[in-house]
């Protein structure tokens, strides 16, 4: 994958030596020309086409921001109740991830959701204790998260 | 220009610095014998200028010190000054012949001594024969200091170091105050030439500051002469070896003082304080001296006394002879002769006392003993002893055909005409003089009586002697002997001395009284007719013989007088109270505790400048021109406040730490509202570092203990940090509605860009306008980093540190 | 008890680029914009002391075995010596100068000597920072 | 109206959206039980919050002064980026120093996991 | 009129700091007040966004990012602190 | 605006004053940071607020607030900053070597005999 | 030559700077030392004579020209004031090479050494106020290492309060700038001078900010109700690192006084300058009555150094030439005797293993040399002429009477009769008295110690002695403190 990058870049600069041009634009419009060029050879790489990788990420990044946005709104909603109505717990829970980086994404994801808040990780980094707002619908919350989370991670890791 | 004259009166201090030398290399010859050259070769260089000062000259000679000060080592060699020159070194040379017998070779350290007896010589040789105040007074410090070197001679005797200690503190204090004379004098004159000051005399008298000065002039005289009360210095300073009590503290240095007020009567005998200040302390000191002698034991002691006796009646002497200033006319002046006795009996003095305390360190020498309860019938054993002891004492008690007889009849005759004084008051209280003087006399009889008859006369007490008394050895004797050989010159031939020496002296202290050409009438005649001074003598001696007889009856009378209230307790007391008075003083604010001494600065802070504030009416609003307050802000500072207060109010340490990283950080936002980037940014940083940093030592520090502090600790706190803020809050305020200028900043707006180049105005300044409080404060940086790593490394803890 | 900082030091280890890279860009832009050696010397320090809170102070000589002492050192020096460096011009001390180069790829730049005074700012605040922290951390 | 105002009122609705949720979320801190679940009104609403705002700058600057400032992008990803990681390290510490749950929390496995380890906390 | 509505967000979020600050305050325990610091950080960084927004000045781009850097740390730090009394280990086991 | 920010200052004083004075080490470390604080917020006041725009040329405004002051914080942060750091330093070290974090007890033998 | 006036400042900076590489070179950070430290004294010696013969001499930092950058302002007053540091601090840092021990050198003591003496030598060349308020900053953050340095737990529980006094007061430092700089917009010393000396009004605030300045100063010069952190702290580190604050620290708070009070704040002399006189006057009482209370010779001296604050403030509070002159020739004389005092002391208490009098007697007999130095060196102190304190008392009484201050006169001779008393006791029971140590049983060896000592002796003689010239430079320094227009026409050339 990094291979790819790197010859990408190459073209690109290869691209500014012929125009003889040393502005962004050129570089842009080199980068730009590498990448067509790249999708057509990807059979060559032994890997997956940088750009889908790129594609996941972006993908992980908008669940991310989904999922913000969603969980604050559920937190504004039980701050504002009336009377608290919850039932806060802590909860283990094992996941399928064994880096360190893919850890800490979903570490940070699960953080992020609606009512859900990692406390501390075991020191294999098998199982994460989680905070829950709410337990009784944490069923749900857990699901969420093997389901969108894990799946999201391993396909940006998914070499 | 640095004339022979300056060279003989540096010559001793030269000889002082290769004293030691001399005692190093040349150890086999006492040292004394290479030290008599010093002030035998002055004496007759002295002797030199006697055709010149008898013929009313004075030989000047002036080398520059610090001339833009008007200070000058002008040498000034007149009848008086040439008077105590004579003195200093031909006593000084019979002083050093007798020391040579006196302080052994093989156990006194010599080099010491005689550096410092060079030192004080050539000192007094200064004193005497400087012009300039400055420079006398330089040389009157030094014989001040050198006389303290000299009494702490033997230097683990605590008496010496007692004596020492107390005639430095009373003459350096004496110095500091003339000084202080002199220089108002000099506001007055603005010369510190003695003889552009007599010149100018007529103007001073009407000056404000003329008594300040005369006062303050005085005190230094009378300390170093040891006049009534601070003749206290002189018994003590007896501790230092007998030679130097000879020289010292009877021949020359005590009477430093009476020289100075010979000196300075022409400037300042016109008023009538002069008069009566000078007599009076002197004719006190004379009473108080001689009755004080009488019941000393020690030798010394009672020659000390008698030395303060003897300087009195001199100074009394003076102090009268300035009542002849109020005639114009030497004809009938019958106040000239005061000074004449004045100047007789100085010399006079300078004999017999010399001569009596050569002796009293004989019989030290050869007895063992001073204390006249453990002497007795030393006649036959030292009959040359006894000789120079009787011809002395007979001297002092003014017995013809002694000097001393003269100048006692001629003291007599000055204190009888003073009562006939028409002015100050002196017709009414001036009949007090001739009465003390009399009385005085008596006393002066009798002690004079004691040093002799109870030392030589009556039955000798083996026992109370460490070693057998025998007469001492020549080299000794010849010094005193010298002395007293003088005592029967001048008793017999008195005007030897009157025209030479006397004469000139004189024309120093009276100079206005002269006319061109004109001459004092000196003449000492031994027989002057059945006068009121002869009566007054012969009942003297009668009184005396009986008193001296009759001693046992009337000794209680000193139990009158008992210690406690003696001037001696005094200074004892002053100085004991004195420390024990300071100790308590530092133990009352300086307890080590640092929030006291803060509470101390803040109050002062607070109170001084509150203070100036409304004393000043420093006090202004002005709102013009200032930023309007909007809510946010507002809200920001609610949440400095609040963290201020939370901070004040905690007890945990990490609350207290956030609290200060909240009130970094509300500050930073301050900065941003008020158009600060750079300084928001740096705020921010630092603000996270030193959190990080108080985080980090928090491992080594302990949990705020709670409740430490008392209520009313923290009410106090509260008051002083409230007296604080309000300050800085007024003083601000009131800045800021006043200012009265233009700011510099401009510039700096208008030139960063074009002349240095760079767009943010704050960085440019940082970097290059003030690029070196940059540079400075990033050395600041350095340190502190390089100090903590050295304090953290290094620890030299458990060392003993001096 | 032994935690498991997994989530700490993934993040440190991305983060700290960032703020380096900003530390940097604050350094350079200081001339014109909010910034200088003070801020980008305490940026980069803060970046370190991150990377010192998430490991440990070993690991950190480990990675950067340099003793800040000399580098706070070495930053006074720079700092004295371009102020000493107008001796050589007969400039009042601590005079600056700048000018404008042309570049190939990077175009017309401005350089000043205050930007190597800035440097020596720069080595100052980030050695003294560290030696600061380095020491008390080891203290024990 | 013209685009600039529309444009501008967005931004500010924006910015007042952003700040709302900074002060619920202050408020949830405020009204909150205990530590954990303040975390949550902490860590979620408070970086949506200066996400807003954030963004609403970046939208400002770019509409009226016509400039791109990538620098505040970064900003919001840092933040993005770090927020959680706050908040699960503050919760940590708080776990692991004793803090308790509230009173009404149903279950803490992590409790009985510690158990076993035995550990002692400075705190 | 954006003026007004930035204004009024400026008070917004200084009154969220007075709140966090209450928090801080109050305790109970050290990571609540922590926590609630962590928030005033963020929190800055919103209000350094619209002071600039209504000063309508670029001066304080860099701040935007520098806070949140600085939030970080000092989390990192404190909590760090909490948990183990210890900022920086000296070496890890 | 001016005299809020000088009653401010003054508070900060009087905080920084009454943490100084008290007898812990702690709080009077902290008091000194309160205080330069104090002294910071006062300088900025003293120059006068909001006359202009930030310092910087590149934002072409009309009038521009005084940078010298805040140069002069500048130097005066950073100082204390340093200066903090040491005392802080010192305070622990001060603690350990003599065993008490309390003033009082730091007092110091003075004998006077 | 244009940059002439940095040198007294770069050459100890540089210095340091190279020390800070190699610490554990002991050999090299001597010989450095002594070297910059030679160096040193011949930069300013050069200085001085140009002064002397070419006016005063600036140099505007950067080629900024003031008020706008900084400028260093090398008057009669500084120059002769970093004359005096130099001489000084070279005796005592080859004293200290023998006393101050291997570890402490191997810790950067000769960098903070010259360190400090750049913060000395820049207080006294600065020509901006803030400038001065930085590079205070800089000698007392070197100050405060020195004093801590070794970590020993007297040095660490004085140096506490040490820095946290002058914590504060640069704090207020700040605050008076700050002030100042509302009122006046600016912090250029002359044109501060400029600009109050134009004022028609009395402007009542600017007294408040003398007073303020006052204070500020006066905590770091120890003046009357503000010196309480000093007897402690100056006791506390060894004997070569008092002997460089009892010579300079105190030296530059009243230096900066001495500055402000003549040249800048000259509006309202009748408040101002009379509360200084009533201060000085205090402060000698009260340091008279520490000296006199104390057995400690150390605590004697110390107390000592408050009275010469006294004496040195009390002649510039009289505002007249001859009393300001005084001050400067006091402050001169004053410096090098109590750097020669307290080695001396420190050499004493070396040969005697204590500090406290009362375990002390005849240590004149074997250690004469040491002795008589020590009489020398307190008769100086006390001002028996001719050695160098007496001119300047006598300029400063003069200048008093010319004020009409006879009651602080009369104070200032008590003062000077105590000091004499505080002083002669340690020479009468240290030196005189019984003898405790015989030759077999000295504590440590005062072998090389003494040259420096020596060196000072010989420099407070030669200011006594040829006090001609040294007064001639004084007299020229008041003068321009007098005038300030002279100050103000040299730095602003207008």
């Amino acid at each position: 994958m990094t291979f790819q990058i790197m010859i990408n870049l190459l073209m690109a600069l290869i691209w500014m030596f012929m125009n003889d041009a040393w502005t962004f634009a050129s570089f842009i419009s080199g980068y730009a020309i590498g990448v067509a060029v790249l999708f057509f050879l990807r059979g060559f790489f032994p890997q997956r086409f940088y750009i889908g990788w790129i594609y996941a990420v972006v993908k992980l990044v908008f669940i991310f921001l989904k999922e913000l946005i969603l969980s604050a709104v559920e937190v504004v909603g039980q701050i504002l109740q009336p009377k608290l109505n919850i039932q806060p717990g802590i909860f283990a829970m094992d996941i399928d991830l064994h880096r360190n980086w893919e850890v800490t994404v979903l570490s940070c994801l699960i953080t992020l959701t609606p009512g859900t808040l990692v406390v501390d990780v075991s020191p294999d980094n098998q199982t994460l204790y989680i905070h829950a707002m709410h337990l009784p619908d944490i069923d749900k919350a857990k699901e969420d998260i093997r389901n969108s989370f894990e799946k999201a991670i391993q396909e940006v890791s998914r070499t | 220009m640095f004339t022979a004259l300056h060279l003989a009166i540096i010559a001793p201090f030269i000889a002082a610095v290769f004293v030691p030398l001399l005692y190093k290399k040349i150890p086999s010859i006492h040292t004394g014998w290479f030290v008599l050259f010093v002030p035998a070769i002055l004496f007759i260089y002295f002797l030199q200028h006697i055709p010149t000062t008898s013929q009313e000259g004075a030989v000047t000679a002036a080398f520059p010190w610090v001339p833009s000060l008007g200070i000058n080592f002008r040498a000034y060699v007149d009848g008086l000054g040439l008077l105590f020159a004579l003195l200093i070194t031909g006593i000084g040379a019979l002083v050093v012949l007798y020391s040579i017998y006196y302080l052994s070779k093989k156990r006194e350290s010599l080099h010491t001594f005689y550096t410092f007896l060079l030192m004080f010589m050539g000192a007094m040789l200064g004193v005497v024969l400087s012009d300039n105040m400055i420079v006398l007074y330089l040389f009157w410090e030094i014989t001040s200091v050198s006389s303290f070197l000299l009494i702490s001679y033997w230097y683990e005797r605590e008496k010496s170091l007692y004596g020492a200690l107390k005639s430095m503190l009373i003459t350096v204090l004496g110095g500091f105050s003339m000084l202080v004379g002199f220089v108002l004098l000099y506001s007055i004159t603005g010369t510190f030439s003695i003889q552009e000051t007599i010149a100018s005399s007529s103007e001073i008298v009407s000056h404000d500051l003329f008594l300040p000065a005369m006062l303050t002039i005085l005190l230094g005289a009378f300390t170093k002469s040891a006049q009534f009360p601070f003749h206290i210095w002189l018994p003590d300073a007896m501790e230092a070896p007998t030679p130097v009590s000879a020289y010292l503290h009877s021949a020359t240095m005590v009477k430093a003082g009476i020289y100075l007020v010979a000196r300075l009567t022409p400037v300042f005998a016109v008023s009538g304080e002069w008069l009566w200040l000078v007599a009076g302390f002197g004719i006190t000191t004379l009473f108080w001296g001689s009755f004080s002698a009488v019941r000393q034991t020690d030798l010394k002691g009672i020659l000390a006394y008698s030395t303060v006796s003897q300087l009195g009646m001199i100074l009394s002497m003076l102090g009268v002879g300035a009542a002849a200033f109020h005639f114009q006319e030497i004809d009938n002046n019958l106040f000239v002769g005061a000074t004449t006795a004045a100047l007789f009996h100085l010399f006079n003095h300078a004999t017999f006392k010399g001569s009596l305390f050569m002796m009293v360190g004989i019989v030290d020498h050869e007895t063992g003993t001073r204390d006249i309860r453990n002497l007795g019938g030393l006649m036959t054993i030292m009959p040359i002893t006894f000789t120079i002891a009787a011809i002395g004492s007979f001297s002092m008690a003014g017995l013809p055909p002694f000097n001393g007889f003269l100048s006692k009849e001629l003291f007599f005759t000055s204190m009888v005409n003073i009562t006939e004084f028409q002015q100050f008051n002196m017709e009414t209280f001036g009949i007090l003089f001739p009465v003390v003087a009399w009385i005085a006399s008596v006393f002066t009889f009798i002690y004079s009586m004691i040093l002799v008859f109870k030392t030589f006369a009556g039955p000798l007490q083996k026992e109370k002697l460490d070693t057998k008394p025998h007469e001492a050895p020549f080299g000794m004797l010849l010094a005193p002997i010298v002395l007293v050989s003088l005592v029967i010159v001048i008793g017999f031939f008195p005007n030897v001395l009157s025209y030479t020496i006397i004469a000139p002296a004189m024309a120093s202290i009276l100079p206005s009284l002269l006319q061109e050409g004109q001459q004092f009438e000196v003449d000492i005649y031994f027989w002057h007719d059945w006068n009121t001074e002869l009566f007054m003598t012969m009942g003297v001696v009668a009184a005396g013989i009986l008193l001296y007889l009759g001693m046992k009856k009337w000794k209680g009378v000193y139990k009158l007088f008992p210690e406690k209230l003696s001037f001696n307790n005094l200074y004892d007391q002053t100085l004991n109270k004195g420390e024990v008075l300071s100790q308590k003083v530092m133990a009352s604010h300086m307890n080590g505790f640092i929030r006291n001494y803060l509470v101390y600065i803040f109050a002062f802070v607070a109170a001084a400048l509150l203070i100036t504030m409304f004393y000043k009416g420093a006090f202004v609003i002005d709102t013009s021109g200032m930023a309007p307050i909007t809510i946010y802000e507002s809200v920001l500072v609610v949440v400095l406040v609040a963290s201020v207060g939370v901070m004040m109010f905690t007890t945990s340490r990490l609350t207290l730490i956030i609290g200060l990283g909240v009130a970094g950080y509300t500050v930073a936002l301050f900065f941003v509202i008020f158009r600060a980037p750079d300084l928001a940014l740096t705020q921010l940083i630092i603000e996270t570092v030193s959190v990080a940093l108080f985080l980090l030592c928090f491992y080594h520090l302990p949990q705020i203990a709670k409740n430490l502090e008392p209520l009313r600790f923290k009410a106090g706190n509260f008051i002083i940090s409230a007296a604080v803020g309000i300050t800085v809050t007024l003083i601000g305020i009131s800045a800021g509605s006043s200012r009265m200028f233009e700011s510099i900043s401009g510039f700096f707006k208008e030139y960063s860009y074009k002349e240095a180049g760079g767009r943010n105005m704050v960085n440019v300044i940082l970097v290059d306008f003030r690029g070196f409080d940059t540079m400075l404060e990033i050395l600041v940086l350095g340190i502190a980093a390089a100090g903590i790593f050295t304090m953290i490394r290094l620890r030299l803890a458990g060392r003993d540190e001096l | 008890m032994k935690s498991n900082d997994v989530i700490l030091q993934t993040v440190a280890n991305i983060v700290l680029f960032i703020i380096l890279m900003f530390s940097v860009f604050l350094f350079f832009n200081g001339h014109h914009e909010p910034g200088g050696g003070f801020i980008g010397g305490l940026m980069t320090s803060s970046a370190l002391v991150l990377l010192l809170l998430a490991y440990d102070l070993e690991t950190v000589k480990r990675i950067l075995p340099v003793d800040f002492k000399l580098v706070t050192a070495a930053g006074l020096l720079v700092a004295v010596g371009t102020g000493m460096g107008s001796f050589f011009f007969g400039a009042p001390f601590l005079s600056q100068t700048y000018d404008y180069f042309h570049f190939p790829v990077l175009g017309e730049l401005e350089l000043a000597t205050a930007l190597i005074f800035d440097v020596g700012v720069y080595l100052v605040v980030v050695g003294i920072t560290l030696t600061i922290i380095q020491t008390i951390g080891e203290d024990r | 109206m013209s685009a600039d105002e529309i444009s501008s009122w967005i931004i500010g609705i924006i910015v007042l959206t952003g700040s709302v949720l900074s002060l619920i979320s202050a408020f949830g801190l405020v009204r909150l039980p205990d530590i954990y679940t303040r975390s949550h009104a902490a860590t979620k609403a408070s970086t949506l919050s200066v996400m807003c705002i954030l963004v609403a700058a970046f939208l400002f600057f770019a509409v009226v002064e016509g400039l791109y400032s990538a620098r505040i992008l970064l900003g919001v990803v840092f933040v993005f980026i770090t927020a959680p990681v706050g908040g699960h390290l503050m919760s940590r510490a708080a776990y692991h120093t004793g803090v308790t749950l509230w009173d009404a929390s149903i279950r803490d496995q992590l409790k009985e996991k510690k158990r076993k380890q035995n550990s002692s906390s400075r705190f | 009129m954006i003026q007004g509505l930035l204004t009024v967000s400026a008070v917004i979020l200084s009154l969220s700091i007075l709140l966090a600050l209450y928090r801080v305050a109050k305790g109970p325990s050290m990571p609540d007040r922590v926590l609630a610091l962590d928030m005033i950080g963020i929190n800055l960084i919103s209000l350094v966004a619209v002071v600039s927004l209504i000063q309508e000045t670029t001066a304080y781009l860099e701040v935007f990012l520098l806070l949140g850097i600085l939030a970080f740390i000092g989390t990192v730090a404190l909590s760090k602190f909490i948990e183990k009394g210890v900022v920086i280990e000296r070496r890890r086991d | 605006m001016e005299i809020l920010m000088s009653v401010t200052a003054g508070i900060l004083f009087m905080g920084g004053t009454y943490l100084v004075l008290s007898k812990n080490i702690i709080r009077i470390i902290i008091g000194t940071s309160v205080i330069s604080h104090g002294a910071h917020i006062l300088l900025l006041t003293m120059a006068g607020l909001k006359t202009g725009a930030p310092p910087l040329l590149g934002l072409e405004a009309s009038s521009y607030t005084d940078p010298l002051p805040q140069a002069l914080i500048l130097t005066a942060i950073v100082i204390s900053f340093g200066v903090t750091s040491f005392f802080l330093v010192l305070g622990y070290r001060a603690y350990k070597e003599n065993g008490t974090d309390n003033t009082e007890n730091m007092r110091g033998t003075d004998s006077y005999d | 030559m244009t940059n002439l006036l940095i040198w007294p400042i770069l050459l100890p900076l540089l210095t340091g700077i190279l020390l800070l590489f190699a610490p554990k070179q002991i050999r090299f950070q001597r010989v450095l030392s002594a070297i910059s430290g030679a160096g040193l004294i011949a930069v300013t010696v050069f200085i001085l004579l140009t002064v002397r013969d070419g006016g005063i001499q600036t140099l505007e930092l950067g080629g900024w020209t003031p008020p706008f950058g900084i400028v260093l302002v090398g008057d009669m007053l500084a120059s002769l004031l970093t004359t005096t540091t130099a001489v000084v601090s070279l005796p005592i840092v080859i004293f200290a090479m023998s006393t101050i021990g291997k570890e402490r050198e191997q810790f950067y003591f000769y960098a903070f050494y010259q360190f400090l003496i750049t913060g000395v030598m820049g207080a006294f060349l600065t020509g901006d106020i803030f400038n001065l308020f930085v590079f205070f900053e800089v000698m007392l953050i070197s100050s405060y290492i020195l004093i801590v340095h070794g970590g020993t737990k007297i040095q660490l529980r004085e140096s506490f309060k040490y820095v946290l006094v002058n914590v504060i007061s640069s704090a207020f430092f700040v605050v008076a700038v700050a002030y100042l700089y509302a009122v006046t917009g600016t912090l250029n010393m002359a044109q501060l001078s400029q600009r109050i000396g134009s004022l028609d009004s009395d402007a009542p605030i600017l007294t408040v900010i003398a007073v303020l300045f006052l204070i500020v100063f006066g905590l770091k010069g120890a003046l009357f109700p503000l010196y309480f952190w000093l007897p402690a702290s100056y006791t506390a580190p060894p004997s070569a690192i008092a002997a460089v604050f009892g010579a300079l620290l105190t030296k530059v708070g009243m230096y900066s006084i001495f500055r402000t009070y003549t040249i800048i704040f000259t509006h309202d002399t009748g408040f101002t300058h009379q509360l200084l006189a009533v201060l000085a006057a205090c402060t000698m009482v009260i340091g008279v009555i520490g000296a006199v209370a104390h057995q400690d010779v150390k605590k004697i001296l110390v107390y000592n150094v408050i009275v010469a604050v006294g004496f040195v403030l009390f002649g510039v509070s009289t505002l007249t030439e001859t009393g300001m002159a005084g001050a400067v020739f006091y402050l001169i004389h004053d410096i090098v005797i109590k750097g020669a005092l307290f080695l001396l002391l420190g050499a004493m208490i070396i040969a005697a293993g204590t500090s406290h009098l009362r375990n002390m007697g005849g240590l004149i007999k074997h250690h004469p040399r040491l002795g008589w130095m020590f009489f020398t060196a307190v008769m100086a102190l006390v001002g028996v002429p001719p050695l160098s304190g007496f001119v300047g008392k006598l300029l400063i009484i003069q200048g008093g009477a010319q004020d009409g201050q006879y009651i602080i006169i009369a104070v200032m001779m008590a003062a000077s009769l105590l000091v004499l008393y505080s002083m002669i006791r340690i020479f009468l029971y240290g030196f005189y008295g019984r003898i405790r140590l015989e030759k077999a049983d000295q504590h440590g060896s005062t072998k090389g110690l003494l040259l420096p000592c020596a060196f000072l002796i010989a420099v407070s003689a030669f200011i006594g002695l040829g006090a001609e010239s040294v007064y001639q430079m004084a007299a020229t320094a008041a003068q321009t403190l007098h005038d300030p227009q002279i100050y103000i026409d040299a730095v602003l050339k207008e």
